[in-house]
């Protein structure tokens, strides 16, 4: 009976002691007809040993790649310490810190993650971390709607120049409430969005600024963000957050550095593994006055009865445990495991680490760029600034060509031609601090044999 | 008092040099007025101060790995793990989630596997693994519910049924899917109350949100009853997985009569609480909803596996995650799955709601009342201090606060919120005798305390790195991050 | 400086206090002509990102075998919770626990390593472990020459079916100090040590009993044992730890149960992965009356000023760090975080999982030797009982025939040729609980093909 | 009290039954009189009690990970993390020591580069990796000197000459080795007494044993002119590495003349201690060893690397273990010279020489004794507690035991004898000056106390999971095993 320590001694005992003769006794509430469903269809219980031998094959036939994919998940270092303490027992298994005094190591942990994540963003308060980018930014247009006065609009500018499953991702979890999500499109000759295409559109109740864009483009942020402010809708940041170790950061866009209302993104490129997918996790910062509008958990300093300095869950009548039908979100469970690794993986970093290792990422895809763009009939899809991402447009149908790569080990990048069929066969490819000059070197030379043969 | 912060031992300039790389590149080609004109404030560090720092927070902590969690609603059973190494292996770690699917039929072939068995379990058709948690399982069935009565045209059903004593999630879902809430209230014996159900249940029923066992931790017998009567008025009825490891492999939703269920695997299927996440909340769903199911799943197509996208699946909810949900939590479900398989999975339910029976004839032997004295506890109990609170002044709270003094952690308290001064005590099936036994001589010694010094236990903790805290002072004088001493601007890649 | 913390600050504010003015003042006592070495030959610093890829590419090149191979070193399950606990800092980083204080983790795990080592021998008492199996046999011969009254005998009987490596081992660590090993031929019939062979043998100080032996054959141990005994030599048994769940152990060997002396071996089965050969540990474990001739440290219980139960090094005027020349070894440093991990391992199979992992590796190795012997020309070289471990004879040079299996992946056994030519085309197979049914007919096939062309 | 032994929390017949096999085999065709009639009694536990008892275990240690160690001649310095994630990769973790050098290229490449480091840095000509501690780093050296006088028909050579303020493995190794040990007194500036050194060598000199710096923690400042006269003597000279760290990158032991050396990885290359091991002492030798060095070693053929064995080295001392000794220590030692580098290696014996004369510094400012005023610090330093002792009644003792109730493991105490109540304290380079300050603090409030209320530290430590043991009573009724209680014979695998 794997993980159950009941011998047939304590079940005896343990019958004895509640007074049924059977195990079986303790399911008479049951209605009959129901009872005693068998499990079919799974396979029987297996050892460890035998489990592991499955699971090493299985694994071996993966992520071996030389990866070339961004689009929302980017392969950094991570220090080995980051894991080997985040998946310590005392983080791992613990329950959410509800009971405070048995659980400072996750709280005080939340506060320093809270104090990393606003400095990082430039932002006052940052609450203790959402599912995942996507999720994020649908907590981000819920709270902006809550938090936007002067009008009752249920609209929002969407960028269409934002990650395409992100969007897809906030119509789903907003759309029950009535949500409308204006799509703001972006000048096919830069990829940029022009702050006059909003003048075309009609009021919303806050604006998405994407930084970098999803083509790895830098938005002009700051006419954005004054842009949104004139027509009187708020300002979401959805950002990279690694980036903003060089790039300037939300709480600072805008004439005269005025900042946005809520900084949102996905925390994956600070210390959590591209894992298939997730868990990652989201972030979401906001400025103080929007504090009692912020959905999830957040963690206060304060002082226990001797005035000995400790910290707590926060501002919970805002959450569906207290709140229920009237809670900022529905959202229960986070994703502190990853902020735990992700506040590790900063402190190791510091300003400086996460400041090379942006721009080392991004001398990567520049010099990777150069390289590709320099095969015949390969083009930069867009001139100008990138951050360590772009798009490529290939002389010929990007599927087979990315087939072709993936058979030589390499993943070519992200094919744009479903999502975005007006750039053609257009295909956005990154490079991060971990791809050396023999990985770009392998990339081009493999390429060029694609489209020569 | 709490270490320093991680900030306060930092020296400007110090760093854990091996994490940084070697060479700092230029960023001359990063437009001026979009570069960072101040470095953040992050912690300035060496390597061994972080190790240190958070090894030490760590040991701050209680947890399973540590100790009894008798953490009512919550299933904090052992994580096995097995469960965290494979599914930490270096091929899944480093899978990028776009990768083609021809590159990673290892992984594919996993989740389908989990899709399968998430099936056999809840008595569902079909299963989507996205939902990254138990609230995000709840909105995408409730969405799911929602897109089916609109593509029946049916749109008056704007009322969502949900029982007082459910999870606050529940009607906080359903608001988020746009619906009103109506509240059902339960009967003096755990159940749902009839009467009241048969009275609200009508044309603007979207659907009733269930939890079975309820949050009381009784089994709502009625059941089949209950699903009649909201079927028969064109309801559907959600199942919230929450409870499920009470009846694992003993009893179906989907024979109940359940239209979806989410499951939530960071309790059923052992994946870790991680301190407060990642968890997963998979749905399943019966025939009537399947066209609705969010992408992406898993579908099987000749040898191999790849994703099921809006093509597939034209009527979908739609997507609920960046990517596939949180991955690394279904390989360690699907690792525990397989572990335990067909037999195992059944015995969950079975020895959770022996060990649960038994703590709640100790604990009433002991003098605790229990809420429900008539009924057979399901994995879970509730006990209502009122008595003990009406003779000593001591609360809910107090034993709580108490018992973390003993080396346990508390149970849920004031959940549900009908019962006066509850705990709700779910031991799961993964603690032995002894510990149960232990767990009980430390509530018969608070029973004694709170006739003999109850002032001790109105005190407690007394034991812990912190005594109780002003949550006032808390919420009042927000402290939300470190203050961050300003710092001459300075270019970041110097 | 990769993990040295001092800023520019830090070491001004530092020589201040010291009063030089540079760091190089603090070398001034060193001979001006030895100063300033440099250091060459050794290539730059690099990042934990470059040492990460290089480690991970070079590992990709090893270990991914289908492994016959025994010979002292076995492929068993080790539990993912063994080293996911032992490598905690708290174990991997602490010191050797001279502060008892500070060391009560430590110090009762090894107090619970002793009684499990004790249990599964059958002994009275287990030191704390000493670096791996061949030197413990070192250690277990030296201590059988302190221990053995009667005489000055300089000898020791040592049997040509112990494992060459260990006997080679032996002889380096004793020979400095005049010590005869005698070698106790076996039958080359039978593979096993006859107990009349000791008659034709010089007296000696004690008799190394090995089972199994190293051709996987179980020695008449009680035979050996009373016929070592009426010369008045003392036992010393090397086994094999995790054939001691269903062998009889070392302390009931003999007429009567009497037992041995000492029992010793190499720990690596218990929980310990093969790792290109070390860190094992080497367990000796002795009767009582030998406890003051034990190298090595051993931890007891006792209680603290207050009466409460705690865990201390004891008997340490045992050791080098107290008696100096006079020590019982030169031994210091052992292997802990190997007796931590065994430790738990243990504990986590307990003796019904090492009982059936042992016979599962039996029941393994019984099924491959009957595959290969029906290979035409494959002979078992010994009839008779064996444990999990076997000698096939080939009809052509074992050499060639390993590495075509190795290139087919798989790692056929031991070549007996250069330590046992008399054995002819000899090869030495394993398996263990790991191998599955397909892992042996796979190996089947190779040798057959093989063969065959 | 401290926490029940695992054996006391099980219960006959509960199993991690993920780990045990599920087929039990038979047993029949092993010989009868073979086979155990008992079962070993062993833990019976679940998975959970064992990870919860261990992690909780873990937890009432000390550690590099949780607390400064300024634990003199022991080199505590940080163990990267990295080291032990990529040491553990699975390719290297199931690798088999007798798998052909061919499948295994990887893994060769590592330890040649290693013993090539170790020759850069110790000035030696040849490396050998097989010892698996400094003790056997010791043995290995001295029997190479055996080995080279008998080579040579040296037979008179009995007698090795041990300075006394060395380790005690130098005098306990000398003897495994058959010589008889001479100690050489030190002066009162703490060098090796030259007259008395003059006096005792001659043509019954095998070798002298030399730390340097020594265990004093100064520099011994006529090593060239000891080196001069025993080799003049027909001796040879051992360099004892456990002091390596004070001058790594600064001063090579061959420029010094020395014959020998051994080098402790879990000191200077940063491996873990582990709580007691595993560690591992290379050897490195010049010209006139190497004929002798121990086997196995990597040598390079051609592209690839292949084991050396005693065809290549026909005068090898031999074996030392089984296999290639603490193999996975080495490729962490490995990983940790591949991050420092030529330069951060000489980095090591800079910072680790200015943290230890700076705590000398400021522990003298407080009032602290050093045992030798007019030196330098090398990597550590001695004081003497004696005019403490003599004012208060304090010993070294107590203000060791007292900085384990401030958070401070203690320095090593009464070692080396010669100096009266010695605490000899070694920072090492990778703490950072605000936690040695702290440590400065400690001590300074150690001090006071020692004068205002010296009770509180003879009583010391208060803050532990145990106070101060009885080791009288530890040794004098000797329990080193828990008591068994007798089972009933079985089938071990029924």
């Amino acid at each position: 009976m794997p993980f159950i320590p009941h011998t047939p001694e304590d079940v005896q005992a343990m019958l004895a002691a509640i007074g049924v003769p059977e195990v079986s006794a303790l399911f008479d509430e049951i209605p009959a007809s129901l009872r005693w469903a068998r499990v079919e269809g799974v396979p029987p219980g297996a050892s460890e040993m035998a489990i592991s031998r499955l699971m090493r094959e299985r694994a071996a036939r993966d992520g071996a790649d030389l990866c070339f994919l961004g689009a929302g998940a980017y392969e950094h270092h991570i220090p080995a310490a980051v894991w080997e303490i985040a998946t310590r027992g005392e983080f791992y298994s613990a329950y959410t810190p509800y009971q405070a005094e048995a659980s400072q190591g996750t709280l005080q942990l939340i506060y320093e993650y809270q104090s990393m994540m606003t400095a990082l963003m430039a932002m006052d308060i940052s609450n203790a971390s959402l599912y995942d980018g996507a999720s994020a930014l649908a907590e981000a247009v819920l709270m902006a709607l809550r938090a936007h006065r002067g009008g009752n609009s249920q609209r929002i500018w969407m960028p269409a120049s934002v990650h395409p499953f992100y969007r897809e991702t906030v119509r789903t979890i907003v759309e029950g409430q009535g949500i409308e999500l204006i799509e703001v499109p972006y000048d096919p000759e830069t990829g940029l969005t022009p702050a006059a295409t909003l003048d075309a559109l009609p009021d919303a109740a806050a604006l998405v600024i994407p930084l970098p864009n999803f083509f790895g483009r830098l938005e002009d942020v700051d006419a954005l963000t004054d842009a949104a402010r004139a027509r009187g809708a708020l300002v979401i940041a959805l950002v990279n957050p690694l980036a903003m170790a060089v790039l300037k950061p939300p709480g600072e866009w805008g004439t005269g550095a005025s900042g946005v209302d809520i900084a949102c993104g996905d925390g994956q490129p600070l210390g959590i593994p591209l894992s298939g997918g997730g868990p990652y996790y989201g972030f979401l910062c906001c400025r103080a006055n929007h504090a009692r509008q912020m959905p999830g958990r957040i963690v206060g300093r304060t002082v226990d009865r001797d005035g000995r300095v400790g910290y707590t869950l926060t501002l919970q009548p805002r959450e569906q445990h207290i709140r229920r039908a009237k809670a900022t979100s529905n959202i229960c469970t986070n994703q502190g495991l990853m902020v735990t690794a992700s506040t590790i993986h900063m402190a190791l970093l510091g300003s400086e680490g996460l400041a090379r290792a942006a721009l080392a990422s991004h001398a990567r895809a520049t010099a990777l760029a150069s390289q590709l763009a320099a095969i015949p009939g390969v083009e930069l899809r867009f001139g100008g600034h990138f951050f360590h991402e772009f798009v490529l447009t290939l002389p010929q149908p990007v599927a087979p060509v990315l087939e072709a790569l993936a058979s030589a080990g390499v993943l070519g990048g992200f094919d744009l031609s479903e999502a975005y069929p007006e750039l053609g066969n257009a295909l956005l490819v990154c490079a991060t601090e971990t791809r050396t000059q023999a990985d770009l070197a392998r990339y081009g030379t493999a390429l060029a044999d694609i489209l020569e043969s | 008092d709490s270490p320093a912060l991680i900030f306060e031992q930092g020296a400007a300039g110090r760093r854990a040099f091996a994490q940084t790389p070697t060479v700092a590149e230029s960023w001359d080609d990063l437009p001026p007025a979009l570069r960072r004109s101040e470095q953040p404030q992050l912690p300035e560090v060496s390597e061994l101060q972080v190790v240190r720092h958070y090894t030490r927070l760590s040991q701050r902590n209680f947890s399973i790995d540590t100790q009894f969690y008798p953490l009512g609603s919550c299933t904090m059973k052992y994580n096995p793990r097995a469960c965290n190494t494979l599914a930490m292996l270096p091929g899944f770690l480093s899978r990028h989630p776009l990768a083609p699917v021809s590159r990673g039929q290892g992984f594919m072939a996993c989740l389908y596997e989990l899709q399968e068995t998430l099936q056999a379990v809840t008595g569902m058709q079909a299963v989507s693994l996205t939902p990254m948690a138990g609230a995000q399982g709840e909105l995408a069935g409730m969405a799911m519910i929602r897109a089916y009565h609109r593509a029946r045209g049916d749109l008056a059903r704007t009322e969502v049924l949900v029982p007082d004593a459910a999870h606050g999630t529940n009607p906080a879902t359903a608001v988020m899917c746009g619906y009103t809430v109506r509240e059902i209230p339960t009967d003096s014996a755990g159940d749902v109350d009839l009467e009241a159900l048969r009275s609200a249940v009508g044309p603007h029923t979207a659907a009733i949100m269930l939890t079975n066992p309820s949050t009381l931790g009784v089994f709502e017998r009625r059941i089949v009853e209950i699903a009649e009567l909201v079927h028969e008025a064109g309801g559907l009825l959600y199942y919230d997985g929450a409870n499920l490891n009470a009846i694992l492999g003993q009893v179906r939703p989907g024979d109940m009569g359940f239209d979806v269920v989410h499951v939530n695997l960071h309790k059923t299927f052992a994946t870790p609480h991680g301190g407060g996440g990642p968890g997963a909340g998979a749905v399943g769903v019966g025939e009537r909803l399947r066209p609705f199911l969010p992408i992406p799943f898993v579908c099987r197509e000749g040898e191999g596996y790849r994703w099921a996208g809006r093509t597939d699946c034209p009527q979908t909810i739609g997507r609920l995650s960046t990517f596939m949900g949180n991955a690394g939590v279904l390989l360690r479900a699907y690792v525990y799955a397989r572990l335990l398989g067909a037999e195992g999975l059944s015995r969950v339910g079975i020895y959770a709601t022996l060990s649960a029976n038994y703590l709640l004839a100790r604990l009433g032997a002991v003098g605790y009342q229990p809420a429900y004295p008539a009924r057979r506890a399901s994995h879970e109990f509730t006990l209502s201090l009122k008595p003990l609170t009406a003779q000593t002044g001591i609360t809910a709270l107090d034993v709580a606060k108490r018992l973390l003094d003993y080396g346990f952690h508390a149970p849920t308290v004031y959940f549900p919120q009908l019962v006066p001064e509850c705990l709700l005590i779910e031991p799961t099936e993964t603690e032995s005798k002894q510990d149960l036994d232990r767990f009980v001589e430390a509530m018969a010694a608070i029973f004694d305390e709170a006739h003999a010094a109850p002032e001790r236990l109105r005190e407690a903790p007394h034991h812990l790195p912190v005594r109780r805290l002003d949550e006032v002072r808390a919420a009042r004088e927000l402290d939300l991050r470190w203050d961050v001493p300003t710092r001459p601007t300075q270019n970041p890649s110097a």
